[in-house]
């Protein structure tokens, strides 16, 4: 063991550099899911939609801007606000006119009104921005890269990658865990992911907490979006894969926990990095081995509370 | 259970008899209206990236030829059809296609695994079917389809002509490390590679054999791994979001700089990636369809359709477009051989199919032939990757043009077997500068 | 209802066989809709235990595999389709003993990930399984009789449509047992079964396997029926799909799956048929508006307009 | 009257601080109606969860029939003849009130045939029979989740009588119906008891009912035993009328449970 991490050390610390920007992403999308699913509980499969129409959007405007002329200092800005802008946009439109209808029926119809609201979004988007690949990455090339030394070599990262994509994640989280705990909106979201039924009881307006929390976790989806487009080429099909990583985040971190959802996203990101170095074919499989081995520990989830029957 | 059987037999009796006509087709065909083509191609998804473009070049060729009286005197209509449901929607297509819409030819399809699907189908349904875009070598190699024609070239001479291009202009490469999407063509292409690689030049060492997620937006990890490793070639056939996404992520983190690119697919992502595609890289077409191309066989007819495809869509026409082009020429001089063989009559698709076995046909740059096996010798040209003022993306130079019959198994060979018996001679004797 | 539901079962079997007679294409059409729909039944029976599965593909793609793979040693349909059954309920038994244990999103996730492990695993190994190539299956003797390609296919939709008769019917009995009615208890009041002597786990358990048996039964004739089996039926929209069909044909009755296997492949097709590329678009569209206006799927519309109960 | 059925020795447990059980030792005669009471909180039903093996206790046993059956499932306690019903109905919310009961038949019965109805088509007239003694034929097949309180309770109870068991436990058996019908229906639910010789545990909040039909009374204060015997004698003992009965005669009267 002592001989492995000899030869292999230097190599885990590289994982560990990559895992913490994938584990960033992850979050951000993730975290997003979970704050909706916590509150409505509803599985939300258009969340990928709105990640991928986040990203497209932010690469949109971001060109749209450099072709303005608008200094190149303003693209970080921009991606936050084009992520903003379609959570604010996107995300109320589908709370008031389909979740709406249908918070009575059972937990199965919502998550397939999700999934058919995920089919008509995918076409949406092949028909506002086409197939072709679309890429945008003036934020990344703004930053420049920094040399991290390693074995008489040096490796070049990227600053995006290395800082701002775990830095925003981190701010996210903090942020979030002072509005859930400190403010009275926070406590009453909370208040609703814990005991729903109680909260209502208690004459907590819950149409204004699923509009506020749907709108907010589709910003986070779009941010998770909108944050991967410097780096990455869009094209259709994004947010199916994106959704299906987040779902297992879900569901490893417990119901409605950040906390639990920061924990499995920086499990997942640092493991699936760990396995490109050693056992690439593995990478894949990673994030649902981490699920089963968390759930067969923790069946409530990483962070999550049994939900307590009375009898 | 005896119910189901007896049912069958009803079935099967009473029923048989209406199925018949569809099948057969060595009845005196009639010159038809229009002449239906079934085209299957990704319209979802993210092989839509060729798909689309395709299905626009289809269209405008069309639009061209029944604005010139059609193939024959009668004019074309192609029907489309999206590959990306999946194998048991698209084999219910083909069926359609051919039943209910009466397709006289059919054109399919991007993805291995349909043409891998749909090919056998074809012939039990005794229909023309020309594989317009997918590169398997498993189709022509492992079966016999007597429909079935592909008027392209396939992987192993898209892979074998730029490791000869490379091994030629980096004979000293001792290290190589393969980044590929993980599915068929992915595993495949390397299987190829690494076959040719050890016959051509023993001793190579494979640091890294990386096949991340088909549909991955990130490769930090597998970069970085490569920057570590610093092979001295590294090997990719991915292709579309992933490419460029790889491109620009290595880019930015001056990989190109340690190591030389080999991709022998990059020619589709080059105008999306525009100035980011580094210099100095090798990089095939599937083909030899380079918007630069120093020597077309037909400048004007080459131009005209670069040009036609630009004024009508705003970009350059990428492979896939050149591809689609292939099989509605190949299909426009296959029907025009057999109504003269005819003398003026209109084939039965049996008639038709003879009609392609050793065809070969003018493509704008070079010509065609479509081997007895059905399996079509494109030339490749590879070059290295440059710019130059005409074009706002990356362009080959010091290209060499690999003629077809060179690097393609022959035959009746399966291409693994037939790379091995390759030698080291082959670097120097094959190809020619162009 | 439940007493015209025989005569609704034997007019919809008559339409089928009818359309599969004027249009052989059709045929093929509806017997793949005939072996969705027996896999469906499977999440019908989950369903009424209030759990969704999310990973049900993974059961129509081992009985899928189970056909590409056996046929050329087993070459005979009528050996295949009991082995592929009986294979995919063994994989359910020790999946089951282990996903059975969650409820909710945990089991729907965990049923998830175990259908992404095995799509990777068909994807990587790839000289076993040729990747994503797929494996082609020939045409084959049934119980011994050597078949052309007509007899063949009507043979194929004989047995799918014989088999969707028998499970339909069996399943039918299964649900009102007490065994079927102990498994609906599930979704409301798991403790109180216990206080009664019912092991509800076991309940549950037994109903996942025969789930995964008629999930492993479809997949075969879906093999069967298309002859190339691809890695794609074990994706997590394939399960999606079989979840969707499971609303859209409602679940109150046991030929929902089967009204809602048959609309949701007849509307893809002439969806692709007349917008190739928005038939995604359509789908969703015709689902959100059955959920939205169509409470209780096609079955419930069948019964209201027959005048009885959707259940 | 003097053999014991079930014996309940050195019971304790504790939720956080709370003590829910702190040393109860109790020891349930066959054949007898044994009612408790006592303020909230004090460890009432917890009892009736550790008997049914809900809730394991931290120390002491229960015996049942001579047999420990401390730290066995309520699958298995059930098997052995103990049933119970709930503070909160616990009903098949989807399943109708015939088919809560049949279930209930069915369970008892052996629940493993898939062909049970074909078997033993008895299992649904049992059911109706139940119904029928617990007067509730008439919403038969109405869907659970759509009755009253008192309906809910009562159907609850004729699930767990449908158990065939020799000790019924119940928890409140009364809250929530309406005061009118209240005795008529306790004397329908005694004579089914009587009827099938069932020993019966019952948590009561209606001294009038205690008084009527309980055969021995036991006061629960703050998870002990307070006080045990005739419901004459106890009742009249000034200091459990001060600490139990003077809170839950008047204000607490009727007042429905969440």
């Amino acid at each position: 063991m002592a001989d492995w991490f000899q030869d292999n050390g230097l190599l885990l610390g590289l994982a560990l550099l990559d895992g913490l920007s994938s584990a960033g992403l992850i979050f951000l999308v993730a975290v997003g899911l979970n704050l909706v699913f916590g509150v409505l509980r509803i599985v939300n499969v258009a969340h990928g939609s709105l990640y991928a129409i986040g990203a497209y959007s932010a690469a949109s405007i971001g060109l749209f801007a450099a072709s303005l002329g608008v200094p190149a200092w303003a693209s970080l800005p921009i991606l936050l606000l084009s992520a903003a802008l379609v959570g604010a946009i996107v995300g109320p439109l589908i709370e008031r006119f389909l979740l709406r209808r249908i918070y009575a029926q059972e937990e199965v119809v919502q998550l397939l009104v999700t999934f058919a609201l995920f089919m008509i979004l995918e076409d949406v988007q092949k028909l506002v921005w086409g197939v072709q690949p679309i890429h945008h990455d003036q934020a990344m090339k703004l930053l420049g890269t920094i040399d991290v030394p390693f074995a008489g070599d040096f490796i070049p990262f990227t600053n995006y990658q290395l800082f701002v994509l775990p830095g925003i994640a981190v701010v996210t989280l903090v942020g979030l865990a002072w509005f859930l705990r400190r403010t009275l909106t926070g406590r009453v979201i909370v208040a609703v992911t814990t005991d729903r039924e109680a909260a209502t009881a208690m004459g907590i307006d819950a149409s204004k907490i699923f509009l506020l929390t749907f709108t907010f976790g589709s910003m986070l989806a779009a941010l998770g979006g909108a944050l991967s487009s410097p780096t990455a080429a869009l094209v259709p099909g994004i947010g199916a894969q994106t959704i299906v990583l987040s779902f297992a985040v879900v569901a490893t971190a417990g119901l409605g926990q950040i906390e639990g959802a920061a924990l499995t996203s920086l499990m997942m990101g640092l493991g699936r990095s760990i396995a490109v170095y050693f056992e690439p074919e593995l990478e894949v499989v990673v994030p649902y081995i981490i699920m089963v081995l968390v759930l067969l520990v923790r069946p409530q989830g990483l962070f999550g509370v049994t939900e307590t029957r009375r009898v | 259970m005896t119910d189901t059987f007896s049912r069958r037999e009803v079935l099967a009796a009473g029923f048989g008899a209406v199925m018949l006509p569809a099948t057969l087709s060595a009845q005196p065909a009639a010159r038809p209206a229009e002449f239906k083509i079934g085209v299957t191609t990704f319209l979802s998804g993210p092989a839509s990236v060729f798909g689309v473009p395709s299905r626009r070049a289809c269209e405008m060729l069309v639009d061209q030829i029944n604005a010139a009286g059609g193939i024959a005197g009668v004019p074309v209509r192609p029907i489309f059809v999206d590959e990306g449901p999946g194998t048991d929607h698209l084999v219910g297509e083909i069926r359609r296609l051919v039943q209910s819409e009466g397709v006289h030819a059919l054109f399919q399809s991007i993805s291995s695994g349909s043409c891998l699907a749909c090919t056998p189908l074809s012939r039990e349904l005794s229909k023309v079917n020309l594989l317009w875009d997918c590169g398997t070598q498993r189709i022509f190699e492992e079966g016999r389809w007597d429909y079935a024609f592909r008027t392209q070239g396939y992987a192993t001479p898209e892979v074998l002509a730029p490791l000869l291009y490379l091994l030629r202009t980096k004979p000293d490469i001792r290290t190589v490390a393969v980044i590929n999407q993980d599915y068929a063509w992915g595993r495949d292409s390397w299987e190829i590679w690494k076959t040719a690689m050890d016959a051509l030049k023993p001793g190579v060492r494979v640091v890294a054999e990386m096949f991340p997620r088909f549909g991955s937006t990130d490769f930090s990890t597998e970069i970085t791994r490569l920057l570590a490793l610093r092979p001295d070639v590294v090997y990719s056939t991915s292709w579309g979001g992933e490419l460029v996404t790889f491109i620009r992520q290595a880019t930015e983190r001056r990989l190109h700089e340690r190591t030389t690119f080999v991709l022998p697919v990059a020619e589709a992502s080059l105008q999306i990636l525009g100035r980011s595609m580094p210099e100095g890289h090798i990089i095939g077409a599937r083909g030899d369809h380079w918007n630069n191309h120093p020597a077309p066989r037909d400048p004007a007819a080459f131009n005209a359709f670069v040009n036609a495809y630009r004024q009508r869509f705003n970009e350059y026409p990428i492979y896939p477009c050149h591809h689609m082009a292939q099989a509605v020429w190949a299909l426009k001089a296959a029907v025009e051989k057999a109504v003269a063989a005819k003398s003026g009559g209109w084939p039965s698709d049996a008639e038709l199919a003879a009609a392609f076995r050793g065809l070969t046909f003018p493509t704008p740059t070079s010509t065609i032939t479509l081997r007895e096996d059905g399996q079509g010798l494109e030339d490749q040209i590879v070059g290295t990757s440059s710019f130059n003022p005409n074009f706002p993306f990356a362009v080959p130079k010091d290209m060499r043009l690999y003629p077809a019959a060179q690097v393609s198994a022959p035959v009746g060979q399966k291409s693994t077997d037939w790379l091995k018996t390759l030698t080291p001679a082959l670097i120097q004797s094959a190809g020619q500068s162009i | 209802m439940k007493r015209i539901e025989p005569f609704l079962a034997l007019a919809l079997a008559g339409a089928i066989i009818a359309a599969a007679v004027a249009a052989p294409w059709l045929r093929f059409v509806l017997t793949i809709a005939l072996a969705k729909g027996i896999a469906v039944m499977g999440i019908l029976l989950l369903l009424r235990a209030g759990q969704v599965s999310f990973g049900h593909a993974l059961y129509i793609a081992f009985g899928a595999y189970t056909v590409a793979f056996l046929a050329p040693r087993v070459g005979d349909a009528a050996v295949l389709l009991p082995l592929a059954a009986i294979g995919a309920g063994a994989l359910g038994l020790l999946i089951g003993l282990f996903v059975t244990r969650y409820r909710q999103i945990f089991f729907g996730m965990l049923n998830l990930a175990m259908s992404m492990v095995f799509y990777s695993l068909l994807e990587k190994l790839y000289a076993l399984t040729k990747g994503s190539d797929g494996i082609r299956v020939e045409i084959m003797p049934v119980a011994g009789q050597a078949l052309d390609r007509i007899a063949y296919e009507w043979t194929i939709f004989g047995i799918a449509l014989a088999l969707a008769f028998a499970l339909a019917l069996l399943l039918r009995l299964y649900l009102a047992s007490p065994m079927g009615e102990a498994l609906a208890g599930i979704k409301t009041r798991e403790t109180r079964l216990e206080f009664m002597g019912v092991p509800a786990r076991g309940v549950l358990l037994s109903a996942y396997v025969l789930s995964a048996m008629v999930g492993g039964l479809g997949g075969a004739l879906i093999a069967l029926t298309s002859r190339h089996v691809t890695p794609l039926l074990a994706y997590w929209t394939s399960s999606g799909e079989l979840v969707f069909i499971a609303i859209l044909g409602g679940a109150g009755g046991v030929l929902g799956p089967f009204m809602g296997a048959i609309a949701y492949e007849l509307i893809r097709v002439y969806a692709a048929a007349s917008f190739a590329d928005a038939w995604q678009m359509i789908l969703g569209a015709a689902l959100l508006l059955v959920i939205l206006f169509a409470p209780g799927g096609l079955w419930g519309m069948a019964a209201r307009a027959v005048g009885g109960r959707g259940r | 009257m003097s053999e014991v059925l079930l014996r309940a020795t050195g019971l304790r447990l504790a939720f956080g601080g709370v003590r829910a059980a702190d040393g109860i030792d109790l020891d349930v005669m066959k054949g007898e109606f044994l009612a408790i009471i006592g303020p909230n909180g004090a460890g009432k039903t917890t009892f009736i969860n550790m008997t049914t093996g809900y809730l394991k206790p931290n120390a002491g046993e229960i015996a049942y029939e001579g047999r420990r059956i401390t730290g066995m499932s309520p699958r298995a306690i059930v098997k052995l003849g103990i049933a119970r019903s709930f503070q909160l109905p616990q009903l098949f919310l989807e399943h109708t009130v015939e088919q809560n009961v049949a279930l209930a038949v069915a369970a008892r019965m052996g629940i493993w045939s898939p062909l049970a109805p074909l078997l033993r088509p008895g299992h649904r007239d049992e059911a109706r029979d139940i119904l029928e003694r617990f007067g509730l034929s008439a919403i038969a097949d109405s869907r659970a989740d759509a009755l009253n309180e008192g309906a809910r309770k009562l159907a609850d109870i004729a699930m767990a009588v449908a158990l065939k068991p020799r000790l019924l436990l119940m928890d409140e058996p009364t809250s929530g119906v309406a005061a009118s019908e209240k005795m008529t229906i306790v004397e329908t639910l005694v004579n089914v008891l009587r009827d099938a010789k069932v020993t019966a545990v019952f948590v009561e909040h209606d001294m009038d009912v205690v008084e009527r039909f309980a055969d021995r009374v036991a006061v629960w204060s703050q998870g002990r035993i307070a006080a045990l015997g005739p419901p004459a004698e106890v009742l009249a003992d000034p200091a459990v009328q001060r600490e139990v009965i003077g809170i839950e005669r008047h204000p607490a009267k009727e007042a429905p449970h969440a």
